[in-house]
């Protein structure tokens, strides 16, 4: 309860800082962030840019403030396509129980037995390796744990004595789940949401690590941090400012997300 | 107990490094991924043939000058018509298990190669897929080995010598166990082949009995090879930034770096820096039947767009030159006229554009990030000029495997691409002129260029291919099928220690190097 | 117990024929194929389909898959395309590697972190336990791979104290073996520490509110006694599954940290594979990694009931 | 100084939240003699749990003693040492707390946490020494076979047992004091009575004096010498138990006896020639876990019942936990499928969902739920979900359900605004008042109320069975009143019917079953609660039935019915 407040305090803060640079991101940036410079090439922080340029004297701020609102984006889009997908799948399978719910479970099993990074691999070679392949592959491989979080939900919400009182006013199954199940899995679906931003977001930047995230030249933090590691001992502003970005952004999520499940948990609730 | 725990942590760290035993080190080559096989030119990559060459070798082999020399032959003779060839085998050269090598032991390599069951990469080269075939291959004794050809080439003994082709490398055939299936390289070469750890390290330990063939020093695969150092270990690093740290810290000995980290390792006290050229063309491919791009007019206005100089420096970081030619400009045939390449014009550019009736449709670069590669870089410097020149360029940057499969069905507009090393400028016409409709991963399919190539096939008199040569250069600058940057950069990393290295066309040469404590 | 263990097996084998399937079906999905990777641009057609029909690439994919899984039921996952090594021995042989580097991180990690997490939540509120959240929560914010950077950069570069590059086998040099490994582990450990410690933290402060907790303070039994006797194993059971969890997850997810470090792990050959087309090796890997997965969650389930005896394993 | 015959003395005892400054015990004092048996009785939130806590230093983190003594023997409480006053803990002071399923430790053998005591405090006694006296104690509080329960865990036993060997553990070592915090409210009656008196026994036994606390006066008033009454923080009455049970002189006392349900005048009931509801030979069965290889044999809840309910007639079914009586209540109302037998509404058969009759039974059969906490849906305002129940009732126009509830929300007392409340800001009364609202807001002709009012405070339970009598009077609804409690279905019922194992086992009109039980059962569920008689003092009598009634219930038959009877989904949601 104590950190509640710091947390929201600091987590907010962070978090509103990044989303206001992606946002000025989206629209205005000091330098073209695409724009060469091949005469400013690895230019340190301090001067004309401020921190410094990349291998092609690309901007690094500039780059780092369109990275914001396209990795933004990017995590935004994805967890608005799993915790969709997931709720989707988790109510349904949570709802019709019986083998189909069985069917799927093992499916989503099957699913959760690789590691998401590794899940986005492969469908990401499927779908490209573009923002929207990488959306649709995250998403995906992110899916089955929603749909594992929300169909334990519904389980036990269905046990809840509101849910036999609605089925004993003779709502239909289909009402009682969307008038009373889905509300009711609201706050857990709002901290797991919160933590997969976070999620998102490291496994961006993992899959362009290996190579296989946002193609350039669009900069997002984590193919400006994959760029970066050629030139780490020599240029180690291009490593550090991404790698701050994604830290800070985590930490804020995490501090954020923490106060989120203070504030929904219902047992904290009536302390 | 927490903060003993963290305190005792480094502390440990500490002890460990002092008390590292120190070890007698080998000398230590980095090899970005690990070999295919130890199987000569049947299971293979350019890290393969790289290490393999030090342990194998053929009949004849590539000089610095790109001529075929000969190797285990001490010489060759070619019958008028063009259709025999007569080896001389060197005597006195002896297997790695002791063994002496004979005209048998030619004869059952060629025949293990020729045998489509050993899956030799260049197999089609001479059973008459592609035109040539050798029809017989006999050894009237122990030192001379004769092969019938069924038409005359210019490209048999190139072909031979090749390098993917493991130099058609002479084997002993108790490489092969009992039941036909591959063990390990018993070659001729200066090195033996010793442990292969899979995914870690291959260690060569130096062939004491090794028969150097004549030469004051090293020239391409022939010349001076001796074994000098006690052992080389090939260690598998796969990771760019870690063989920078490692070459740098000192646990590699030899690195092929990229080309961003010369100036950079140049400062380094401990190391020396090489950066030879190779025959490997960095290129820009046009589609010609791209609706847009088969327009000439525009392919060109691309073309004057580039500042070529400026891309190449980029791209290579200021180690490479621009050569627009396919000739490779160590090659013999690379004269006056192949040095004539496109020149950097904003306003022709614009022009030709105009001419071409470009209406700011959207053109896309394909483009990789292989490490060793500058298709990234060269795409991203040749989409700015372009946009500069009102061209709608954009990049797609794909994985390497994806590139290969538009490359290889022919669906792109523009990409981005390396060719490798061919050191014979009818091979390297080759790789990218053919018809479309049987292979589509050709890109240029002018009738009478191909028939041009045909030619330098067959005619072996050099001044007459350099003719052939001279007229394909031009024709090519006038089609702008694809547009030759520059040749590669093969940038090497080594310790101070190490003395007398150097690579050639890519690969690590391992001989009449030695190691200073 | 067996029973249990035996039906669960059973259980995971749908499972893990989903994950055959869908793999296979996948890794065709891409573009690109082992082929033409292998002859690069030298590729011409007669090469590339004499090459594809030596690898059996030219047969219908449902044959393909026929052969493949009768194989497989015989425990013969194939051979790699691209190293001509078989699959099973190759996978189990990386897979080693990287389970020594999980493991040693994650048991150091749980060594460090239940322990602090505990505490954490026994002074909750107060300046240590906001201290050891913050930690835990920074480290579990820095991304592993950027984290493996730094530490390379700083000891390995800077101090010059670690070896950078490579990895050496146990039983090649146990020494220096453990020397190479600093690195990766304690990244990974620095990783899961703060996953771990926020877990056990969590728990802990669940734990700690129950009245036998209390009760046993009631008997007069001292604060460490409380903590150590009553509340750690119960606290410790859901932490337990978590890092049953984070086992199954990390031998297939290090493939980054197997990256920096150039470490011939699990992780590193899958992504090498995906690239080079390699399928025999993708799908060994891939099914690998899934059996490893579902035997992983077993034994967690079936060593469950040690720290929470109302379970059972049945 | 203290007198010799004071054992515990706590004075002006305040203790507060510390964040939020609230007092919850605002400068008690009250002392306690050696062997006595003191009672406090208070309602939730009275701060009876943080002042007994207090005594042992055993506060939770968040209270803070801000004022006060408290006094132990010659020792002061309050500012000893830790490493002492630890050595005061378990030896000289016991406490048996509330909640048997979370007061042992899960994860430690029976054995272990019996002998921990003795370790620590009996440092004189060899292994051997413990371990005998463990067994006999396990011996004396009723443990079937001490020597396989040393080595079993908690789970295992039910929370009679639990609550057993809880006792046990207190009393090997014979403290001077203990502390019973709701010592038996998880428990049923007739454990309840069993554990107590097996408490009351041993404390006498060793000379233990005993601090019981607990909401439940009539059970405190069974066992203690002295009784005070707590509200709010502050005691209001002190005084021998019979003295101020029967002449109590604090309203909020009056208040707490007058809220003990008690026996009506009998009402009649028309006999009407239908049943409104009936039941033939219902059998319910869960199907066995399914394993993958076999099924298990499935499990039988009920056995055959029959039973009927006249039109707006009150039938109160009564029996323990596993008895079968919630089973009966949710397949009467159709939340479980039957595997055998009838339900007739009205004489016609109600066969399953979707079937012609079925709408109608539906729309007049309601029900009300045990937990005013989770049977209502967290995310509804009170209106909402009272509003609801009316989606369903064909030709109602939206202002006149709009009318409809109003007026019942009305009728159950939350007018007003409560309509724009969410159930997180209501009290449990005024949850349990928006439940019935919501159950009797279409006029039904039939209400299951499973145990309606277990949950709630004994004030605030009287004003609930007051407001359920005056509208089952004004809308003459029949009712099954499920309860385990028998004080209140004397309040309630017109008929009672006593179920155990899934059987009937009595039923009869209210007064014959309360005054001449036939069944065994029904005697010993009898003799757990007290009959009333007011006295003229505004106080009551107690008096206690068939207290002779032997207890024979074997607690492990109990344990494994209870465990059965789980229906087959909530364990699944259990292992998920």
């Amino acid at each position: 309860m104590s950190y509640s407040a710091p947390n929201a305090l600091i987590g907010g803060t962070t978090i509103g800082v990044v989303a206001v640079a992606a946002l000025i991101g989206a629209v205005w940036t000091p330098y073209d962030p695409l724009a060469i410079d091949f005469m400013a090439r690895l230019a340190p922080p301090g001067g004309a840019h401020w921190l410094g340029t990349d291998e092609f004297g690309r901007d690094v701020l500039s780059r780092l403030m369109a990275g914001a609102s396209t990795s933004a984006w990017i995590s935004l889009l994805t967890v608005i396509l799993a915790v969709g997908a997931g709720t989707a799948l988790g109510v349904f399978t949570g709802f019709v129980r019986g083998w189909v719910d069985r069917v799927l479970m093992t499916f989503n099993d099957a699913l959760l037995a690789f590691p998401g990074i590794l899940l986005a691999l492969g469908l990401l070679a499927v779908f490209g390796a573009n923002k929207y392949g990488i959306i649709f592959a995250l998403g995906i491989a992110y899916t089955p744990s929603v749909a594992r979080v929300v169909r334990g939900t519904v389980l036990s919400l269905r046990e809840r004595e509101f849910v036999e009182a609605s089925r004993v006013m003779g709502n239909s199954e289909i009402y009682t789940m969307w008038r009373h199940i889905l509300p009711n899995c609201i706050a857990p679906l709002t901290v797991l949401a919160t933590s997969l931003f976070g999620w998102v977001l490291l496994a961006e930047s993992a899959l362009s690590f290996l190579g296989l995230g946002v193609p350039p030249p669009a900069p997002t933090w984590g193919n400006m941090l994959a760029a970066s590691r050629a030139f780490i001992a020599q240029a180690a502003w291009l490593g550090i400012f991404p790698g701050l970005c994604i830290s800070l952004t985590l930490l804020g999520i995490n501090l954020l997300g923490d106060a989120v499940r203070d504030r929904l948990d219902p047992r904290m609730r009536g302390v | 107990m927490t903060r003993r725990l963290l305190f005792a942590l480094p502390c440990a760290l500490a002890v460990l490094i002092a008390v590292s035993p120190a070890i007698a080190k080998p000398l230590t080559v980095a090899l970005n991924a690990d070999i295919r096989s130890s199987n000569p030119g049947v299971n293979r990559d350019d890290n393969t043939d790289g290490v393999i060459l030090n342990v194998v070798e053929g009949l004849v082999a590539y000089g610095e000058d790109a001529r075929v020399k000969p190797l285990l032959a001490k010489s060759y003779e070619v019958s008028d018509d063009g259709l025999t060839y007569t080896f001389s085998l060197r005597e006195g050269v002896k297997f790695h298990n002791g063994a002496e090598m004979t005209a048998a032991d030619v004869l059952w390599s060629w025949n293990r190669y020729m045998d489509p069951k050993t899956e030799w990469r260049c197999l089609p080269e001479f059973d008459g897929r592609n035109r040539l075939k050798v029809v017989s291959a006999e050894a009237p004794d122990a030192h001379t080995f004769v092969m019938k050809l069924n038409e005359p080439s210019a490209l048999f003994l190139a072909t031979m010598a090749r390098t993917d082709c493991a130099m058609t490398a002479i084997l002993h055939k108790d490489s092969v166990k009992a039941d036909g299936s591959w063990d390990k390289p018993i070659g001729t070469g200066p090195f033996i082949f010793g442990e292969w750890k899979r995914g870690e390290y291959v260690t060569l330990n130096p062939f004491h009995d090794y028969q150097s063939p004549p030469g004051e020093k090293p020239d391409g695969y022939v010349g001076s090879k001796r074994p000098l150092i006690d052992e080389a270990k090939f260690l598998i690093v796969p990771d760019a930034a870690t063989v920078k740290a490692a070459v740098v810290g000192g646990s590699l000995d030899v690195a092929q770096v990229a080309d961003s980290d010369v100036a950079e390792l140049r400062q380094s006290p401990a190391l020396d820096i090489s950066t030879p050229q190779v025959a490997t063309k960095h290129t820009f491919l046009f589609q010609t039947r791209d609706p847009l791009l088969s327009n000439v007019k525009l392919r060109q206005a691309i073309a004057a767009a580039l500042d070529m100089k400026q891309i190449v420096a980029a791209a290579s970081n200021g180690l490479g030159t621009v050569n627009n030619s396919a000739v490779p400009p160590t090659s013999a045939y690379f004269d006056e006229v192949q040095r004539q390449g496109y020149s950097h014009d904003l306003q022709r550019a614009k022009a030709l554009l105009a001419e071409a009736g470009y209406k700011g449709e959207e053109i896309t670069i394909l483009a990789n990030q292989r490490v060793a590669m500058p298709s990234y870089p060269a795409a991203v410097m040749a989409q700015a000029m372009m946009q500069a020149a009102g061209i709608n360029a954009r990049i797609e940057v794909l994985e390497w495997a994806t590139q290969l499969d538009r490359y290889q069905t022919g669906r792109y507009q523009m990409q981005s691409f390396s060719y490798s090393s061919r050191l014979d400028p009818a091979l390297s016409y080759e790789q990218f002129s053919g018809p479309k409709d049987e292979q589509p991963r050709k890109v240029w399919e002018n009738p009478k260029a191909l028939d041009l190539i045909d030619q330098a096939y067959v005619i072996s008199n050099e001044e007459k291919r350099g003719k052939i040569f001279d007229a394909l250069h031009r024709m090519m600058i006038e089609d702008t099928p694809l547009i030759i940057l520059y040749n590669g950069v093969d940038s090497v990393a080594y310790s101070k220690r190490v003395q007398g290295y150097s690579t050639w066309e890519g690969k690590p040469r391992l001989w009449e190097v030695s190691v200073a404590d | 117990m067996l029973r249990f263990a035996v039906t669960r097996i059973l259980m995971a084998v749908p499972t893990l024929l989903i994950v055959a399937i869908a793999v296979f079906a996948l890794i065709r999905l891409v573009p690109g194929d082992p082929a033409s990777l292998m002859l690069g641009d030298l590729a011409d057609a007669t090469s590339l389909a004499s090459l594809r029909h030596n690898l059996g690439l030219d047969r219908p994919l449902p044959v393909q898959f026929a052969i493949w899984f009768q194989n497989a039921l015989s425990g013969d996952l194939g051979r790699s395309i691209t190293s001509d090594q078989a699959v099973l021995p190759l996978v189990i042989e990386r897979f080693w590697v990287s389970a020594k580097v999980v493991m040693a991180a994650v048991i150091f990690a749980s060594l460090v972190a239940v322990p602090a997490g505990m505490i954490a939540a026994w002074r909750q509120n107060s300046a240590l336990d906001v201290a050891l959240v913050a930690v835990s929560t920074l480290l579990l914010s820095v991304p592993t791979f950027w984290l493996g950077l730094l530490l390379l950069l700083f000891f390995g570069l800077k101090l010059g104290w670690l070896p950078v590059v490579g990895y050496v086998s146990f039983s090649d040099d146990p020494w220096r073996a453990l020397l190479y490994l600093i690195m990766p582990v304690m990244t990974l450990f620095l990783h899961e520490i703060g996953v771990l410690m926020r877990m056990a933290r969590a728990s802990a402060l669940e734990v700690l509110r129950l009245d036998y907790i209390t009760h046993a303070r009631a008997k007069g039994l001292s604060e460490s006694v409380v903590l150590w006797r009553h509340a750690f194993k119960n606290a410790f059971a859901p932490t337990w599954t978590l890092i049953g969890l984070m086992l199954g997850n990390l031998l297939g997810g290090i493939a980054v940290v197997e990256t920096v470090f150039t470490i011939p792990g699990l992780g590193r050959l899958l992504v090498d594979s995906i690239f080079a087309r390699d399928y025999p090796v993708i799908q060994g890997c891939m099914l690998f990694i899934a059996v490893i997965y579902v035997l992983v969650n077993l034994v967690v389930d079936l060593l469950y009931p040690m720290f929470d005896p109302r379970v059972t394993a049945e | 100084m203290m007198a010799n015959d004071t054992l515990l003395a706590v004075e002006g005892l305040t203790l507060e939240v510390a964040r939020a400054g609230m007092q919850v015990v605002k400068g008690i004092s009250f002392t306690v003699a050696p062997g006595e048996l003191l009672g406090i009785v208070g309602e939730s939130g009275s701060g009876k749990t943080m002042a007994a806590r207090a005594a042992m230093r055993l506060e939770p983190p968040a209270v803070r003693r801000v004022g006060g003594s408290i006094r132990f023997e010659a020792h002061e409480i309050t500012s000893m040492p830790p490493a002492e006053l630890r050595r005061l803990r378990g030896a000289r002071i016991g406490m048996v707390f509330q909640e048997p399923m979370t007061s042992l430790n899960p994860s430690m053998t029976v054995g272990r946490q019996l002998e921990e005591g003795l370790v620590l405090h009996r440092r004189d006694l060899s292994a051997d020494a413990r371990r005998r006296l463990v067994l006999d104690m396990l011996d004396r509080v009723g443990i079937a076979e001490p020597v396989a329960a040393l080595s079993a865990y908690p789970h295992q036993f039910s929370g009679g047992m639990r609550q057993r060997i809880m006792l046990a553990s207190v009393m090997l070592l014979r403290p001077a004091l203990l502390i019973a915090d709701e010592p038996t409210t998880a428990l049923d009656a007739v454990i309840q009575r069993e554990v107590l008196e097996l408490m009351v026994d041993l404390t006498r036994d060793n000379g233990t004096a005993v601090l019981m606390i607990s909401h439940d006066l009539s059970m405190v008033a069974r066992y203690t010498d002295r009784v005070i009454v707590m509200q709010e923080g502050a005691i209001v009455e002190e005084g021998p138990t019979r003295d101020l049970l029967q002449h109590p002189r604090h309203p909020y006392t009056r208040k707490l006896l007058a809220a003990m349900p008690r026996r009506g005048p009998a009402r009649d009931v028309n006999r009407a020639s239908v049943p409104i509801v009936e039941v033939r030979d219902l059998v319910v069965q869960y199907s066995g876990r399914q394993g993958f290889l076999r099924r298990s044999a499935p499990k039988r809840a009920l056995h055959g019942i029959r039973l009927h309910i006249d039109p707006g007639e009150v039938v109160a079914l009564v029996g323990g936990s596993g008895s079968g009586k919630t089973t009966l209540g949710r397949a009467i109302a159709g939340m479980i499928q039957p595997s055998g037998g009838d339900i007739l509404f009205s004489g016609r058969p109600i066969d399953g969902p979707r079937r012609g009759h079925w709408a109608d039974y539906r729309l007049n059969c309601q029900m009300v739920f045990q937990d005013p906490y989770s049977s209502l849906d967290p995310r509804m305002k009170t209106g909402a979900l009272v509003r609801e129940a009316l989606r369903l009732v064909p030709g109602m126009s939206g202002p006149e359900r709009r009318a409809r509830v109003a007026e019942v929300l009305d009728e159950v007392g939350l007018g007003g605004d409560f309509a724009e409340r969410y159930p997180h800001e209501l009290s449990g009364g005024q949850r349990q008042r928006v439940a019935i609202a919501r159950a009797i807001v279409r006029r039904p002709a039939f209400v299951i109320a499973d145990e309606p009012v277990s949950a709630l405070d004994t004030t605030v339970r009287a004003q609930v069975l007051d407001l359920f009598a005056k509208l089952q009077q004004r809308h003459g609804f029949a009712c099954l009143f499920i309860s385990h409690d028998l004080g209140v279905v004397e309040q309630v019922a017109d008929r009672v019917v006593v179920m155990q194992h899934g059987s009937i086992v009595e039923e009869g009109d209210r007064d014959a079953v309360f005054d001449a039980p036939r069944h065994a059962y029904t005697r010993q569920l009898l003799s757990a609660v007290p009959a009333l008689e007011a006295t003229p003092d505004g106080g009551v009598r107690l008096k206690w039935r068939f207290a002779d009634e032997p207890l024979t219930i074997r607690e492990t038959d109990r344990a494994e019915a209870e465990r059965s009877a789980r229906p087959r989904s909530e364990l699944e949601a259990g292992l998920g």
